[in-house]
């Protein structure tokens, strides 16, 4: 299950949503908003997506997490919209019989859903600047577009 | 010439100062309206960097585009 | 932070306790007890634990995990006692500023911690038998010892 | 020979029918303490698979017992 969330994501219902009597192993991970970024003071992100296109494809790379490593279920939420330290901006949970299953899909998850879906950021400093942030696979190549 | 209709993302949004915009183009493929659009979403980046989708399906950016298609211009995505 | 617990693992005031505006990524595992091992239909565990040396050992376990991966936080906590199928048996949370350093930490911690720390696990199965359960690395070489 | 306090943790207890008891052993090193009590403890895991502390700390099984020592012997591991 993957979906775009313009309010805050409710983790603990997540969690509560992965109860499974086989599952031996819970792994999560939750992207959160930190207040420095390459060297800038971060006030706040802004989480832009296409959502029919990243619905598809966060389905999809949901998929092929349980496809490949054989997990029993596989969850993730991604915010919108303006978000302030601390918050968490994705959450992703993966329940396994073991855990090496569970961690190595739950990366996988991450991993994927950072470079494949079509969502953007926009940091807010505290010099009063805002960027776009690039994507890491690009980081070598560009880096902050400042407005 | 194609009609085509073209819709920018983010910072291609910004710089353009418009969400979509319905162009003539002479265009065959993805590729060709991203680098005949340049001029509008001021795209700085390798090709490889930014990602494409005709009528809300993601393509390759070799995928031929249509009298009528709307192509989607995707920045470097940065999820999470 | 290293703790054995005899009653509930509380994951919701784990989580919170790390709270940090540097944190980029909040990577947690956890153990659930399941209903099956290795073909036997379990019912309920049991753990025990040398609570002085298993803190002792959990506790550098984490400071093993801070120093090798820089993380900014560790946290993890075990269950000793009867368990039911679904309750969480180890809890290991991990903050860091970027994900792979979370992913890395929580990883080490929760393999250390099952095979370093003096920390027993009793399978108590469906047709009545109950068995100590060997730990994985010795999996090869005996399986359960049923009374 | 020496008075040493051994101690027995799960499946070893459970063998023993004692968690501790004080023994008189001719032994000279942590392995020899659990050698000598294999009928107690019954292990029949190599040795490698068990743990042995020393006075509440963790030793190698070549680290050696003194006269009042109190040696634990854990069987393999099974946390999380």
């Amino acid at each position: 299950m993957f979906r775009i969330k313009s309010t805050a994501i409710d983790v603990e219902a997540l969690r509560a949503g992965l109860g499974n009597p086989a599952a031996g192993a819970l792994c999560t991970f939750e992207g959160l908003v930190r207040n420095e970024n390459e060297g800038h003071d971060v006030l706040k992100l802004e989480y832009e997506a296409y959502e029919p296109l990243a619905v598809t494809e966060g389905e999809q790379v949901i998929a092929e997490a349980r496809d490949r490593f054989g997990v029993l279920a596989a969850v993730c939420e991604h915010r919108t919209g303006l978000l302030e330290i601390g918050e968490c901006a994705v959450w992703v949970g993966v329940i396994a019989p073991h855990r090496d299953e569970a961690f190595r899909a739950c990366r996988y998850v991450i991993d994927e859903i950072k470079h494949r879906l079509p969502i953007w950021k926009k940091e807010y400093y505290a010099n009063g600047d805002s960027g776009w942030v690039n994507c890491e696979r690009c980081a070598e190549h560009g880096k902050h577009e400042h407005d | 010439m194609k009609r085509v209709t073209v819709k920018y993302f983010a910072m291609f949004r910004e710089h353009a100062g418009v969400a979509e915009e319905t162009l003539q183009l002479e265009a065959d493929t993805a590729m060709d309206v991203f680098e005949q659009t340049r001029p509008r979403h001021g795209c700085r980046e390798p090709l490889g960097h930014c990602k494409v989708a005709i009528n809300d399906r993601m393509v390759d950016w070799s995928a031929p585009v249509a009298e009528g298609d709307t192509v989607l211009l995707f920045p470097p995505v940065a999820g999470g």
